[in-house]
This record gives structure tokens, sequence and C-alpha cells, in this order.
């Protein structure tokens, strides 16, 4: 593994990763890296770098390498590090924070996480709420795995527990402005 | 022929339930030696003890043996006791049947047979006793402390104020020691100068101090309460009874030396002051250098002294005086890191600093008043790089333990790094980050919070390419090498005891551990005290510690003196060693046994065949001999015996068992 | 009471029994839920994974929607994950973030409503009092472990949980059937629902281990308040017994059913019947056993 | 005392014991109430480094089975180094018995502390029956002269 030269990271870098920081009022110098929330982390099994490791990599600069972690994707949001991290650092809405900004950077470590966020999203802005069978049939289509949970299908639609057709929000127009306000704002950052 | 007394407790049934007290008393009547044998309920009653006091009388009693409890719980009681009685109290034996009888025991025959024995021994025992008597040392009231830092400062005003006279010897032209070299304090960040100089101005002028700098001790007699103590003063070659400290030889001097006091930052004349605000504020002249005292040439500053103060023919002096009490308060020096770490440049680089110097560069009154510039070209550091136990937790390379105040200084200086130099970085390799004071965490998150990086790692090798310091190491956080490049390097170095310290101690009689930290007398129980009675110790002559810490123990070693000075007299204890000076063949082999220097080999006169000759014996010192019986069981010729614990007196209580 | 009422997606779909359940409580207790207008999907993961911004703004219109419906009156949120979202937003909408909030909705929000959960809706002195009152088939007999998850609890400085490790809501709510519920160590562990279509393989281990230790301590089923814990806990238990060589038959109620069997609904009607891992057998058995003695 | 023949034979133990370690174990087992064979008689010394060699080697020679020597544990002597001459003590005293002809296990020494009333018991328990397993001291003992 290269040696890390801490003396060469760009001031762009240290900038890129307060303001990440400062957007969720995360301050990093908190972590003294007792490692309480890998501890408790429900994914950290699956996780290539440690939810400790994550904000070790962001104290030092190290931007990229906790950009292409895969474990901002892999964290469920549970939030049961930030619950019991001793400094009160945010832990879960960090790992957010980067996430997101790989996101916008176009880096996505897990595909799948990816495409499901985006097919969620989709007939949310198409209809104003979730639309299960489109999220499905999308996602499905999008990650090849065609066929995963349609063993469900059967007892869903018995239980009618699914909607062939979407549920709509009267006004439709509001929500998609509202999404499209988002995108303008989050890319401004 | 002997008299003796026997009593029996019963101990309401305690003992009484499990040993047939009536058949133990019947026998003890038939041992040779016993006039008296009688039980009682409860021996260490009032009643009991009027009881063992009207046999006394009754029978005329000339000693005594009484079978209880365990003599640690009432030897002292009934010894009292027999001080108004026409007995000796060292005339008393006793043997214990309760806690190594009666309630260890449940077969009755067997147990009574033990008790009778244990009967038996003390009775064989107290036929060889003797009566012996405690005698008294006067204490002098007077103590001496010997280092005159701020532990040392401490404990001088502590016993001062008390109303004690105390001579304050230090070896450095002033007092002060490494606290007035300090810049802040952590985790308060107040002005060291500030708060340590008024103390030494307070010591200075204090009517029952006297201060002694430029002096070391060179020999300790004597004991507790009395110790002689000779002090030796340095040449000075300034008069300091008439020199007004107007500093008029200093400013002309032609001189010029490395100056220690700023770590080698800067220079100093051959005739100087230690530090502008030294106590006391007089200069004097560094043979070493002064070309006068070297050559013969020169003698400026003679001719310029409006007093007439100088005077190259100063000589040595050695002074004796009688002290009650010893404090060592010998202090710490960091140790030569350059030696120890080639890897980090083993001294080369001017731009890579220890603490201490750091402390001198940051200081208002150092060399750059203040200013953080790097000692090679001056120039202001923008980033800084600290690293942690050099040379503590490095057993391989130098020390094995931690030095304790180094992880809080080294917040310190990242804090006064970032707070001074605007824009700079500083990054601290650290293995573990120790703060276990009041404030001190809350200190290392603030130095966080400034903007610290704190790396988990030693840093394994410092080198100079570009002009910079490149630092490499590992975050052991993430497992991955990282290399820092610095502007300057602060080594937190470890401390070690003060050069010339244990020598120092061991002239009082005070050992060092395998690093040459003080021993003090119980690492727990008696942390100020040492295994010289009459020695205390205090602040980092024991061990490495932070300046609060040593405050502390300087007056609790401060405490401990006064309560020896309140005494006007100290009673000895009679069971201690004494030496058969006829047979003695002065093989030394007991003055090397013993634990507290109690033994020495003293000359004197003797006839041998007929001519007079000087023989070599052992003498013991009473104040200081503690009563072990090393001595006696190392002794080949059998002349050395322990008062109480005669070599006779267990002999017989050996041979007095099973016997038919 | 009234309650203005953010169902969120998943009461019309997977958590169709939710809402059966729920209405039936709600008239036996008469307590009215009046739904939000017009109401927008909260974004759940997908939402803040994507941006800040939208993880606030969209449950920011519901809450601009409800203060102007109904001002002030409390917002109650049955799904745990709309919950977290829609307190967030709450806070947003209180702090600093307020114009920013304001102007991607494209109107006022000012925060200043209540949100509450269901359990919190239902341990109103008044409603639990009537729960009480309206049970008529007591459940006494039957073991269940408490699930809260995640979102309900956490982080406790959004929530407001005051025991974010050990909550007892739900636990309270549930011992008014007769029900004895198992102190369990898992109550609040994360199921991994929000990954059960991205990550199935990496999140079944949190699904098994809280199966375990449910079972460990002795449940017979396990309750939620959260459609998307319901769905993950209940329609996976299959995969997780098929993947691990289990037997884990832990049938898992809504509160809201298992309060309104307790209160004598049919399990058609409130939604037992339907589910992916049979449910209704343990308290038909239960109560049928009950009627015999 | 009674007499000692072949059958109701029991080992007689001599203890020395320090009185800031050892002896205080001795008085907390009793405190305690612990339980102990008899056959030990203890003798107070202020340290184990009081202990003569001469001391041992009378005890054999007055015909007990078997002498134990006990005191602080090393680094602890209340006298700072009394027990490490002790422990070198010891180690001579071993090698002279053993030429002397004595079974090594007769003379034993051990550190126990003023806390340790249970290793105290222990060990009186266990040198009795070590003790007892090498049988009675006729090789040091004095003549007997009423035999």
């Amino acid at each position: 593994m290269a040696e890390k030269n801490l003396s060469s990271l760009s001031a762009a870098n240290a900038v890129r990763i307060e303001a990440l920081a400062d957007s969720i009022g995360a301050k990093l110098h908190e972590c003294y890296q007792c490692g309480k929330c890998t501890a408790g982390c429900p994914m950290a099994g699956s996780m290539d770098l440690m939810p400790r490791q994550v904000i070790r990599h962001l104290q030092l600069g190290l931007l990229d390498e906790a950009l292409h972690s895969r474990a901002p994707w892999i964290c469920a949001t549970c939030y049961t590090c930030s619950a019991r991290c001793p400094h009160d650092v945010p832990i879960s809405e960090l790992m957010e924070a980067v996430r997101q900004q790989a996101e916008r950077a176009g880096i996505r470590p897990i595909r799948r996480s990816h495409l499901f966020t985006k097919y969620f999203l989709l007939p949310l802005k198409w209809f104003g709420k979730n639309h299960e069978l489109t999220l499905t049939m999308f996602y499905n289509l999008a990650s090849g795995r065609v066929l995963q949970h349609f063993s469900y299908l059967p007892a869903m639609l018995k239980g009618s527990k699914l909607k062939i057709f979407p549920a709509r929000v009267k006004n439709r127009e509001a929500v998609r402005r509202l999404m499209e306000n988002c995108e303008r704002e989050a890319e401004r950052i | 022929m002997a008299r003796t007394g026997v009593i029996i407790c019963h101990c309401g049934s305690n003992i009484a339930s499990v040993v047939d007290v009536e058949r133990v008393a019947l026998a003890a009547g038939q041992m040779p030696g016993v006039t008296y044998a009688a039980t009682n309920k409860y021996t260490c009653s009032i009643s009991g003890q009027d009881m063992i006091k009207q046999a006394i009388a009754e029978h005329e009693l000339d000693r005594l043996v009484i079978a209880s409890c365990t003599p640690r719980m009432h030897e002292t009681t009934f010894r009292k006791m027999l001080t108004k009685t026409s007995i000796n109290p060292y005339m008393l034996e006793i043997a214990n049947i309760r806690e190594q009888c009666s309630w260890v025991h449940t077969d009755k025959e067997k147990a009574t047979e033990k008790a009778i024995d244990l009967v038996h021994m003390a009775v064989a025992k107290v036929l060889k006793d003797q009566p012996l008597f405690t005698s008294s040392i006067p204490v002098h009231k007077k103590c001496l402390v010997v280092g005159g830092g701020i532990a040392g400062i401490q404990a001088a005003l502590d016993v001062a104020e008390a109303g004690y006279e105390v001579t304050l010897v230090e070896r450095e032209p002033s007092i002060g020691g490494k606290m007035v070299m300090l810049d802040k304090t952590f985790p308060t960040l107040d002005c060291s100068a500030c708060i340590s100089t008024p103390k030494m101005a307070e010591a200075g002028a204090h009517p029952n101090i006297r201060l002694m700098t430029s002096c070391e001790i060179s020999a300790v007699t004597g004991y507790i309460g009395n110790f002689q103590v000779t002090i030796r003063q340095k040449p000075r070659y300034v008069n300091h009874d008439t020199c007004t400290g107007c500093g008029l030889c200093e400013e002309k001097c032609p001189t010029k030396v490395t100056n220690l006091f700023d770590q080698s930052l800067s220079k100093r004349k051959a005739i100087y002051k230690l530090f502008p605000q030294a106590v006391p504020a007089k200069p004097v002249i560094d043979s070493e250098h002064c070309t006068m005292l070297k050559s013969g040439k020169c003698g400026l500053c003679s001719k310029l002294c409006p007093l007439g103060c100088i005077n190259f023919e100063d000589q040595e002096d050695f002074i004796t005086e009688t002290f009650g009490a010893i404090v060592l308060a010998t202090g710490y020096d960091l140790i030569d890191w350059a030696k120890a770490y080639p890897e980090y440049g083993g001294g080369k680089y001017a731009n890579v600093i220890s603490g201490l110097q750091f402390e001198r560069l940051v200081n208002a009154s150092g060399p750059t008043e203040g200013h953080i510039q790097r000692p090679g070209d001056g120039a202001e550091p923008k980033t800084v790089v600290i690293v942690k136990c050099v040379g503590s937790r490095d057993p391989a390379k130098a020390k094995a333990y931690c030095s304790r105040a180094c992880c809080m200084y080294a917040a310190k200086h990242a804090h006064q790094i970032l707070e001074k130099i605007e824009g700079s970085k500083v990054y601290v390799f650290y293995i573990d980050v120790r703060t276990p004071g009041k404030g001190y965490e809350e200190f290392y998150d603030k130095t966080r919070a400034d903007g610290a990086v704190y790396i988990r790692g030693r840093v394994s090798k410092i080198y100079e390419e570009g002009g910079k310091l490149i630092c490499k190491g590992e975050d052991t956080l993430i497992g991955k090498q990282v290399a820092v490049e610095a502007d300057m390097v602060v080594l937190e170095t470890a401390m070690e005891p003060a050069h010339g310290s244990t020598e120092t101690a061991a002239t009082a009689g005070v050992s060092a551990d395998k690093d040459g930290w003080l021993t003090e007398a119980h690492p727990k129980l008696r942390p100020v005290e040492t295994q010289t009675a009459g020695v205390y110790l205090c602040g980092t002559a024991q061990g490495p510690k932070d300046i609060p810490d040593t405050v502390a123990q300087a007056s609790a070693a401060a405490a401990k003196v006064l309560g020896l000075l309140a005494k006007d007299e100290l009673e000895t204890s009679p069971m201690i060693s004494v030496v058969d000076a006829p047979k003695c063949s002065g093989c030394g082999f007991c003055e090397q046994v013993c634990p507290v220097k109690a033994i020495s080999m003293v000359d004197v006169p003797s006839m041998y065949n007929g001519k007079r000759v000087t023989r070599t014996v052992a003498q013991v010192n009473s104040g200081l001999c503690s009563g072990c019986g090393a001595c006696s069981a190392a002794c080949r010729t059998g002349c050395i015996d322990l008062l109480g614990f005669t070599n006779k007196q267990i002999l017989e209580e050996v041979d007095a068992l099973w016997q038919e | 009471m009234k309650y203005s009422y953010f169902p969120g997606c998943g009461m019309e779909a997977t958590g169709i029994e939710y809402a059966k359940s729920l209405a039936f409580v709600n008239r036996a207790i008469g307590v009215e839920f009046i739904e939000i207008d017009d109401w927008n999907c909260c974004g759940a993961t997908a939402g803040h994974s994507t941006s800040h911004e939208l993880g606030m703004a969209l449950p920011a219109r519901n809450l601009a929607l409800s203060e102007q419906q109904r001002p002030g009156m409390p917002i109650v949120v049955p799904c745990a994950s709309c919950y977290s979202r829609m307190k967030y937003a709450l806070q947003a909408a209180q702090g600093s973030e307020n114009e920013k909030l304001s102007r991607l909705i494209g109107m006022p929000v000012s925060g200043a409503a209540e949100i509450v959960s269901i359990m919190e809706a239902y341990s109103d002195p008044v409603a639990a009092e009537a729960i009480k009152a309206a049970i008529k088939k007591p459940l006494d007999g039957l073991k269940v472990a408490c699930y809260y998850g995640c979102l309900y609890t956490r982080p406790p400085k959004v929530t407001g949980m005051e025991n974010c490790e050990d909550p007892q809501a739900m636990d309270e709510l549930v011992r008014l059937t007769g029900a004895a519920c198992v102190d369990w160590a898992f109550k609040t562990e994360c199921c991994g629902a929000g990954h059960h279509v991205d990550l199935p393989a990496e999140s079944k281990p949190l699904l098994y281990k809280i199966y375990k230790n449910a079972r460990a301590n002795g449940a017979q089923a396990i309750i939620t308040a959260c459609p998307m814990c319901m769905m993950n806990l209940d329609m996976r238990q299959g995969a997780v017994n098929m993947a691990y060589g289990e037997d884990f038959d832990l049938p898992v109620y809504f509160l809201t059913e298992l309060l309104a069997v307790a209160m004598g609904a049919g399990f058609g009607e409130c939604g037992v019947a339907t589910h992916f891992h049979p449910a209704k057998k343990l308290l038909q058995n239960l109560i049928n056993n009950k009627e015999v003695v | 005392m009674a007499r000692i023949d072949a059958e109701n034979w029991e080992p007689k133990i001599l203890a020395f014991c320090c009185n800031w370690c050892t002896y205080t174990g001795a008085d907390l087992a009793g405190l305690n109430r612990m339980k102990y064979p008899d056959n030990i008689r203890i003798v107070r010394v202020p340290c184990s480094g009081r202990v003569n060699p001469q001391f041992i080697l009378r005890g054999f020679q007055k015909g007990y089975d078997g002498v134990l020597v006990c005191g602080c544990h090393p680094g602890d002597c209340h006298y700072t180094s009394g027990n490490y001459f002790t422990r070198r003590r010891f180690l001579l005293m071993k090698r002279l018995l053993e030429y002397a002809g004595i079974e090594t296990g007769r003379f034993q020494a051990r550190w126990i502390s003023g806390a340790e009333a249970a290793k105290f018991r222990d060990t009186v328990l266990k040198v009795t029956e070590e003790i007892r397993a090498l049988g009675p001291n006729h090789r040091m003992k004095e003549a007997d002269d009423h035999e």
C-alpha cells in the first residue's frame, strides 16, 4: 500500500472535508478513535473500512480513500454509532455525507445501492409517492437480478400489499419542483 | 533463681472452650523457673491487669508469661502495665494460644497439649530475657532541603512557615530549577515564571530560610534528629555579602559562553546570573570559561566593580551543620536523546529540538522573546511535528517507564504553536494519550479542536530533504504508512534522575531504583519517607511527575518533617542489635546486610600479646537500627545479637518443645 | 383525540394490515386520525442518502401541508422511517435551515406541530385508559418480544427518546392486552430493512440475530410498529430459516393488530390473516384454549 | 506429652515466622477460624532474615521432623531486603542438609503475606502431609538418653 504523504494533500481537499463535516455539524477532531462505533455497527462485518477508520481518513485529510470506501454505502443508517458515541460525533450522518459526495463525484463502490436509490426516487418524482412495483421492475432490470423477490409476488398480490397502479399526489408539479430545487441546491455545495 | 509468673487467659470462651486452661496452668506450674501459675477470665481487662499486678507483688515475680491472644494484639498493653510494677516491661513473653491454637484447632486434647507447648516455649524464652530500657535521642529542630526546584522551594517554605529553620541547598547559582525555564503550565496555561518567581523570592527573603546556592552536600553522618551534614560551597568568585547585583560586570564581560539555561539556544557571559529573576540576584563567575581564571588575562569585571566584590582567589569551602531532618528534592534531567536516536538525526538537524528547548523558544524571556523560530535559520515553522515518548516507554533504547508529564506538555506545545503561528499545522505522533489529572482530558480535547492532528504511531525516521524534515510513521488506526514534511520537529523526551542525584542520595543513606529514581519507604503507604528514618523525598527525585503532583508531594514531605521537628526527643526501641566487641572479627558482613546502614566498622584500641594494637569492629548506631536481626544471622562469630530475640532466647524456645 | 395523520407510502401497500388494524383500534377507542391532504413520500433512506436537502425537503412539505390544513394539531406518523424523516425535518424547520426549507418546498413551514408515533399517541393517558376498557379477549399466556428498531429510538437528539437502549412505550401498551413482554437484548438493533433490496445477503445476519435473541428469551412472537420492519421481519423469516438451517417460528404482529385482536377484531378484519409468516394460528389457539377453559 | 511410638507417630514441625507477614497471616487464619493440623509450633521472629542457620539445625537435632521458614514475599520485606538473604541462605541450607543426608523436603521456605491466611492454612496442610510421608527424622536427632 502506498505511503500517504500528509503534507502533499491539497488545501482544497481540507476545505472539502471541512465543508462536508460542517454540513452536518460534525466536529471531526472530537473523535478520539475509541472504536465504539465500529463495535456496535450491525453492518461492520461487510465493510472494507470500519466506521472509525472512515472518520480517521477524514481526520487525516485522506478524502479519496473515504470516498472510494464501500462502508458509507453499506451503512444502514441505524444511528447506533451516533447514539453511543462518547463525543457525540454524528457518525451515521457523516457516512451519509460521504456517500452523497461520492455519488455526486460519480464514485459508486456499490452499484446496486446506487441503483436502488436512483429507482426509489424515480416513481417519487413521477407520482409524488413511492411505488414498489415500478422500483422493483427498474431495479431488477438494471441490476441484472431480474427475478429478485419474485417469489413473494403471489402472497403480496393476495394480501393486496402490492399496488399495480401507483398512488399519486394531486400536486405532482410541486413535488417535482421540490426535487429539482434540491438537486440544484446540492450541486451548489 | 528466676521467679516467673504464668497467666493463662480464658478470653471468655474464646480460648477456654477449646483449651483446658486449668490443665495448662497446672502444667505451667511444674515448669522450671515458674513460681506462680494461674488462669484469668479476661486478662487484658482492668481487673485482669490488677490481678497480675497483685500476683507480682505477692509472689515477688521477676518475669511474666501471658498465654492469651496474639502478641500483636496486647503486647503493648501488658508492657505498659508492667511499667507500673517492679518488673521491667521487656521481661514479658506472650504465648499465642488463641489465634494460633484455640481458633484453629478443634480437638480439645491436642489443642491443650499444643497450648502447654506454647507456654513452655514462652517460659523457656522468658528465662533468658533481660531488662531492656528505651532511650531517647534529642531532635535537632532544623531541616535541610537538598535541591532548589519547585519541590525544594515548596518544602522549605512549608517548614519555614511552621517556624522551623531551613537550609535550602542548590548546586546552581540560583534556585528555581526546571519550572522557571518553562513558558506556560498545563492545563491552565498560566505563566510558569509568574507563579514560580514569587515563590523563589519568598524563599529568598524568608527569615527562617537560609539559601545556599552553588552548594552541594558532600557527607552525611548521624541519624534521625541528628544528622551532621557537610556542605560544599563551590567558589563563586563574587562576594555575595557586598555585591548589590548591579549587573555592570555581566554587561562588560567580553567572554561569551553557551547558555545552558536557554538549552544552548543563546549565549551568556562568563560572569553571569543564571537568568534575569535569579535568586539570589547576584552573579557568579564560570571558572571553566573565565579567561582571567584560565590564563590570568582580562580581569575587566574586577576593575569595573564599584564595590570590589570580585575575588579571583575564591576557594571552595566546607560547612558542617546539624539537622534533624533532610528532604531530598534533587529533581530530573532530560535524557540525551541524540545519543539514543540516530534515526531522528542524532542531533545533526538544528530544527529537531527537545521539549525543553521549545519551552525556551516560546518563552517571552527566552532567546527569541517568545517568537517560535527555527534554531536553524530563524524562520517561523509552518508545519511542526511533535513526537511523544522519545526515550520513554522504550526499554530497548532508553527508559522503560512513562515520563508522565509529556502527554500534557505535548498538547500544550501543539496549542501554543497553533495559537502563535497563523496557518500552522501541528502533527502529534503518539502511542497513547494519558491525561489523568484535573482538566487534563479537557485540555487534550481542546488541543484537537485547535487543529492538532494526532497520529497514533511512533515515528520511525526523521531526515532532511529539500529543506524539510521528513517524518515517517504509521497511522496505526488505519494501518497505513504516513509521512509529514515538517519545518521543525519537537521531541518530547524522557525524564531521568538529575545527574548526580543518586550519589547525593546515597550520601544520605537513600537508595535508588534501577533507573536511579530515589526509593520511597513504601510505594503506597509511605510515599515521602525513605528507608533511612528522618530522610524524606519529594518531587521528580522520586520519579517522573508534573508540577501539581510535585508540589503536593513537597508539602507532604514538609508535613512529615514537621511531625518530627515538633518532638523534643525521640524514643528508640531497645530491641536492637548489640555487638560483643571482643568477639568481633571485623569481617564487615553485618555492615553489608544492614538495610538501614546502622552498622559501621570502627577502629578500637586493644591489647594483643601484651602489645597495643588497633582492631576493627562493628558498631551499631542505636538511632538507626530497626531491629530486623539480619546482622545477627549473618555474623560468623556470633558476636552480634538482637536484644529481645537473642540467639539464646530463640534456641531455648526450640529446645523447649516436645521434651519429655 | 384528534391527530393530523401522515400515513406514508407503506400504509397503502406492504403495510396494509397496519392501516386496517389501526383503523379498527381508533374506532374502538375514539381516536381520530385525519389524513393530511395531498401528502407525499418522505423520501426514506433514498432521500437522505441522495442529499441532505432532499432528505429534509420531502418530509417538510408534509409538515407545511399539515400546518396549513390543521394548524397546531400534532401529526401522528405510524412508520418509523417516516417518523424519523419527519422529526429531522421538524428540527430543521425549527432551526437555522427554516428559510432554506421554505424556499425548497415553495411554501412556508414553521415546525410548530408536534410529531408523534403510534406508541406516543396511544400512550396518552386518555387513550391508554380507553384501550384498557376496550380489551375483550385478553391475550394472557402470550409472550412477545417488542421490537422498536432504529428510527423510533435513534438518534435520541432527534427522536427525543429518553432511554434509547431499552425503550418501554410499546411494552406498556402490549401489556394492556394481557400479553407478557420478554426482556430481550435486540429490541433496538437494526433489522437491515433499508438494505433488503440492494444488499439482501449483507443484511440477512441482522435478522438472524434478532430472531435468535427473541427465541432465546422465550418470545413466541415479535411485535413491531413499523411497516418497514414488519415487511423485513415477516417476509424474510423463511429465507433466513433456509440460509441458516433454522426453524424460527416467530409470527410478527403490528402493535395495532395485537390490540385489535384483543379488542375482538376478526383476523381478516385486522390483517393477521395475510402475513407471509403464518400468524393466525398462534393467536387463534390462544383464544380458543381460553374459551374451552 | 504423650510418648511417641511408631503407630501414633505424628510429625513435629517447627516454623519460624516473620512478625510482619506470615505471623500476621497465621493470626488472620485464626481470626477467620480456619482449621489446620496441630503439628506446627511457631516461633515468632522479627524478620525471616533473623533466622540463623543454627536455629534450623538445632530444630532437627532436637527431633523435629520438619522445619519451615516463612517471611514476606520477595520485595515486600518490612526491612527492605531481609527476605532476600533468607532466600539465599535457604538454598545453601538445603545443600548442607542434603550433604548431611537429610531429606531436603524436611526443610522448606514459604512467602506468605499478612493477608494470605488461606495460603498459610494450605501451607501447613501440605507441609504436614509431606513431612508425614517422609516419616520420622531419625538421622539428625540427638541420641535419646532415655532409651
